[in-house]
């Protein structure tokens, strides 16, 4: 278990200042200013079509923001999202025709974290399953998949849309433990979810938003 | 000036005045130029009747590139400094400078008939011309799939650049490959110039499309901002957040 | 990091039931399509043989374009790519290796077979072969920048068509000079050069304006 | 129904930033393309010309065949259409109908303009338009068929090619001879009614047999 | 509301006998019958991965059992599953380039209920959201045009997989309020979903799949 969740050595912070966005004409958020550091975990709540997809994927350096800035920080310096940031979407990015096994395995290529593929995989439950396409993994499988991806990227920040939809109760669970282990090491957790909230650390915060009157 | 015309405000209040300008003097040149060109200039030794066709034909092809150019630059602009007036301007000086490059094509191609007995020859000149008329479609096509301005007018103007780089490769490779038009004459240092009744109706007819070209553009970035702007004003209200501890 | 992206890309490659087979078969079809329209006497198409072979691998090349990008931007990979904090200048050259060892390699390998329906003679087949095998990395590139361009839109297919032409046509010019130039100086001829510098060129502006590209779709 | 589906296809095609003229660029594509590389001089292009219009017909036609249901496979839509109780035969031929109008009438509109590009004859021009159009069932039926066999599968494009140009070749073939038979006998030539032979008995067999393979697909 | 849900003229029912489902080398289900008849409401419940997504494209008619039957009834007559089942899929079918309204309008042609349109998308909450294409809807605002095709399809039998994936509270409620509605009038709702299950008519069921020992 160890390797799989070492002590981050560098503090992260992710700050936004005054951000404002907006999709089509329809603004979205405004005026949005918060800060979080090493231990923070936010979760994000709001109605269907408030715009928590759009603000997390500004939080990814994804969306470049109308007005204001979202802005990321390693031991005090501003370094690039990419540097910082792993994104799980609401969607899958599994690659259909790969097995699990080979998909897991490109991305910790790329993350230079080859040693962790079985040991993740382990741990999110689909050991059973690393011989079949990812066309085949069902819809918990292929959540539980993405949830791997992040934990092999070793990113200090995990920006995650809607990590519990189609989990089962095992799946649910699963993801408050990735998110305290992870924030007990260090890291940073933004959730979105319309699932109750849950103080899973000592800095648990809730970001809520509301239609306007 | 480009400075100052950058905003936008300023420059709807510098095109109201410019616009009409602009039409006023294209309206002009157009009338005085067709004068010169069709009843005042004499018909030519070799083409006969058919020589005013060049009055339409070379304006056109200049203007076809001189747009060109002006998009390239409009893109710098816009790629670097991300500024939304370069974007609407590089859109706006596209679909004249495409209407150009077709005019080119079909009087170019009307002119071959009696000048060389076919419509069209495979030659240097016209392919190039052809190239960048599939060039500006490109550019216009990517505008029109793209429905999220701002990166519709990023990858558009990654296109226009990377296309200015080929156009000299394209003159070069074509020039190179089969040639039967004429030769480039009045932009060749010590080539023969043309005799003076030809020259003036010319010189009217570019003039003409010049500021054609002008009006067109300006009207294009006006109603370019105007549309951004109405869009930006009916923005809905953003929602309200809030922040809260455990 | 390149060699990842182009591992896996090979592998989904092969993985795809043999997708990577039908370049060549298109390739063979467009052949066959021709010879059959054109009447079928071999007088008439021996000349136009190296012509008739660079349109099909063109053709065949640009249909292979949109798929460069178009997964990688519809299933999210592409935003994993940036958040990865790899070098999109990089995943651009991988997709441009990749490209090459998957859609352009089997035509090359085809081309000499092509040669023997048209029954071309052995210098003509030989300066064909070296006049595409130059200008590989030109069609690579050009495919990478324009899928970076269109990625995941509709119609894309055709509209890659049209971005792609102008950027081609030098490339073809020059490719079939390259041919009439090596009858008479061989690789010495100075097309083959040219044919070089074009692909030069379409890697040092292609690549980077890919990249580009690709960030333009993700901000 | 079936009018539903052909006014929501047209629809999406509209909607699709002008996509359906996509096919029209790469006929003119293809045609500057095959011009260049057959080294521009019309005295040798001139009696190809009809050969090069089919054939730019018959490629752009190919390319958009995957298009069919490439997209209703992958986004669930087919499953739903199987779910509701319309019969396939009728969804094949409201795709028939919409590929006509969408890729292939905007082509036959096209084809004219290239005729002046090669200088062809008049007479020539009015006999390749009648054999294309003549022809457009037919390609219409087969490029539904091959589609329905082929949707959803990753690089299917190539294979669509492959699959679709048996069927063709005889439609190019006698639509080739068309040509030449209006020369001497006009309208009245019988390699125009074989082509509408060609047309009818595309129809009556691609289409059931296109519903064949969608259910197929979803069992 | 009542042009909404009409009465339903005709019994259904919808049956299994002995089905037997497999995935590749992995068999999911075996041996299963049951028989739903109108009125009836049958929650599936199971672990990620357990087949549930399959049992119900079998029930759909997508899927040939391995083993055993499924067998659909109209006023005791068999009928084809497509003229009394309404399905809808984990995953949106909604295409990514029409308006909201032009997407569920279409549907409505082949349903011929183009007259409900704009009262069903009133109904589930996208009213404001008529003009956008559906590329554009948040993940919930997509579950909820999926459910407005439910609506407009008039199909006795639902067939639901997760359709409470993604949505917040009202949506929720929504889907509750909706499949009671739906039971009230003789209809027959099968849904698939980690969520607690809720008596919803008087004749709900739950059909719980656990792994093998
Ligand atoms: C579709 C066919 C044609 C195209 C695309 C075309 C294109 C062009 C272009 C681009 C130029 C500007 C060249 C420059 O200044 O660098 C030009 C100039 C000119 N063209 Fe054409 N042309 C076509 C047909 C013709 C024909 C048939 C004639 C007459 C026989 C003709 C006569 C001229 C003349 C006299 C000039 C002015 C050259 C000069 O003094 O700079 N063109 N054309
Ligand atoms: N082009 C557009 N014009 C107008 N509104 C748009 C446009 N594109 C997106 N929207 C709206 O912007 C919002 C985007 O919401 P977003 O996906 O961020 O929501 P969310 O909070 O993640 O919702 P969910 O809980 O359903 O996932 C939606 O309400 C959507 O309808
Ligand atoms: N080719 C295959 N070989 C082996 N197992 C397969 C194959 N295809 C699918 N499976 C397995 O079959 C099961 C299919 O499950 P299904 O999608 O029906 O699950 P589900 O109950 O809907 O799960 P979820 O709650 O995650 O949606 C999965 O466990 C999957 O891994
Ligand atoms: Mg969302
Ligand atoms: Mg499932």
């Amino acid at each position: 278990m160890k390797s799989l969740f070492p002590h981050m050595t560098h503090q992260v912070q992710l700050e936004t200042e005054s951000l404002a966005l907006s999709r089509g004409d329809r603004s979205l958020i405004e005026e949005l200013s918060f800060k979080l550091t090493s231990g923070d975990v936010l979760w994000t709540q709001g109605d269907n079509g408030i715009g928590k997809t759009t603000l997390l994927e500004a939080l990814s350096g994804l969306r470049r923001p109308d007005h204001g800035t979202v802005s990321w920080n390693e031991n005090g310096k501003a370094v690039q999202a990419s540097r910082i940031i792993a994104y799980q979407p609401h969607k899958s990015y599994a690659k259909a025709a790969l097995l699990t096994e080979e998909d897991l395995g490109f991305w910790a290529n790329i993350y230079n974290s080859k040693h962790l593929v079985s040991e993740a995989l382990n741990f999110v439950g689909l050991a059973d399953f690393t011989k079949i396409t990812t066309r085949d993994l069902s819809a918990g499988q292929n959540r539980r998949l993405a949830l791997a991806k992040l934990i092999i990227s070793q990113k200090p920040i995990w920006i995650m849309d809607e990590p519990a939809a189609a989990m089962d109760k095992t799946g649910a669970q699963l993801i408050d433990e990735l998110i305290s282990r992870h924030a007990e090491r260090g890291g940073i957790a933004v959730i979105a979810s319309h699932d109750t909230t849950r103080k899973l650390s000592a800095h648990t915060r809730k970001l809520v938003l509301r239609a306007a009157a | 000036m480009i400075n100052y015309l950058a905003n936008p405000i300023r420059f709807l209040k510098f095109s109201k005045i410019a616009t009409p300008v602009f039409g006023a003097l294209t309206i002009l040149t157009m009338i005085w130029g067709l004068y010169l060109a069709l009843i005042k200039s004499p018909p030519a030794i070799e083409h006969g009747q058919a020589v005013r066709m060049m009055y339409v034909h070379v304006p056109a092809a200049w203007c076809a590139m001189m747009a060109y150019t002006a998009l390239t630059i409009a893109s710098v602009v816009s790629f670097i400094w991300r500024h939304p007036l370069a974007d609407s301007a590089a859109k706006s000086f596209a679909v004249p400078g495409a209407a150009f490059t077709f005019l080119a094509l079909i009087t170019g191609s009307l002119w071959g008939k009696p000048a060389w007995g076919t419509w069209w020859q495979w030659d240097g000149r016209m392919t190039s011309v052809l190239i960048l008329f599939f060039i500006y479609v490109s550019y216009l096509a990517i505008w029109s799939v793209i429905p999220e301005r701002k990166k519709a007018a990023r990858l558009a103007a990654i296109l226009a650049m990377v296309g200015f780089i080929n156009i000299p490769i394209i003159k070069f490779s074509v020039d190179w490959w089969n040639t039967l038009h004429q030769p480039a004459s009045l932009s060749t240092p010590g080539a023969p110039g043309m005799p003076p009744e030809i020259l003036w109706p010319l010189m009217m007819m570019v003039a003409a499309y010049s500021f054609l070209f002008g009006w067109l553009s300006l009207r294009g970035i006006e109603a370019d901002i105007i549309r951004s702007r109405k869009a930006r004003d009916q923005k809905a209200p953003a929602a309200q957040a809030t922040i809260e501890t455990f | 990091m390149i060699s990842a992206i182009v591992r896996r890309d090979v592998r989904l490659a092969l993985r795809s039931g043999g997708a990577w087979l039908y370049g060549v078969f298109f390739f063979a079809v467009f052949i066959a399509l021709s010879a059959i329209a054109l009447g079928g006497s071999l007088d008439i198409m021996r000349p136009l043989a190296p012509a008739l072979i660079w349109l099909a691998v063109i053709f065949s090349a640009m249909l292979s374009f949109l798929a460069i990008f178009q997964e990688d931007f519809s299933d999210g990979n592409l935003a994993q790519y940036k958040i990865s904090d790899a070098s999109f200048v990089s995943l651009c050259a991988a997709k441009a290796i990749s490209f090459s060892l998957v859609s352009i390699l089997p035509l090359l390998l085809a081309a000499p077979l092509a040669a023997l329906v048209f029954d071309m003679a052995p210098n003509v087949v030989t300066a064909t072969f070296a006049s595409l095998a130059l200008s590989t990395p030109a069609l690579a590139a050009y495919g990478v920048l324009s899928s970076a361009i269109l990625a995941g839109r509709r119609g894309g297919g055709f509209l890659i068509v049209l971005i792609t032409t102008p950027f081609l046509i030098p490339v073809l010019i020059f490719g079939l000079e390259a041919i009439a130039g090596y009858k008479s100086s061989g690789f010495a001829a100075v097309e083959f050069r040219i044919v070089v510098g074009l692909s030069l060129i379409a890697i040092a502006v292609g690549l980077p304006a890919a990249a580009a590209a690709l960030n333009a779709h993700l901000e």
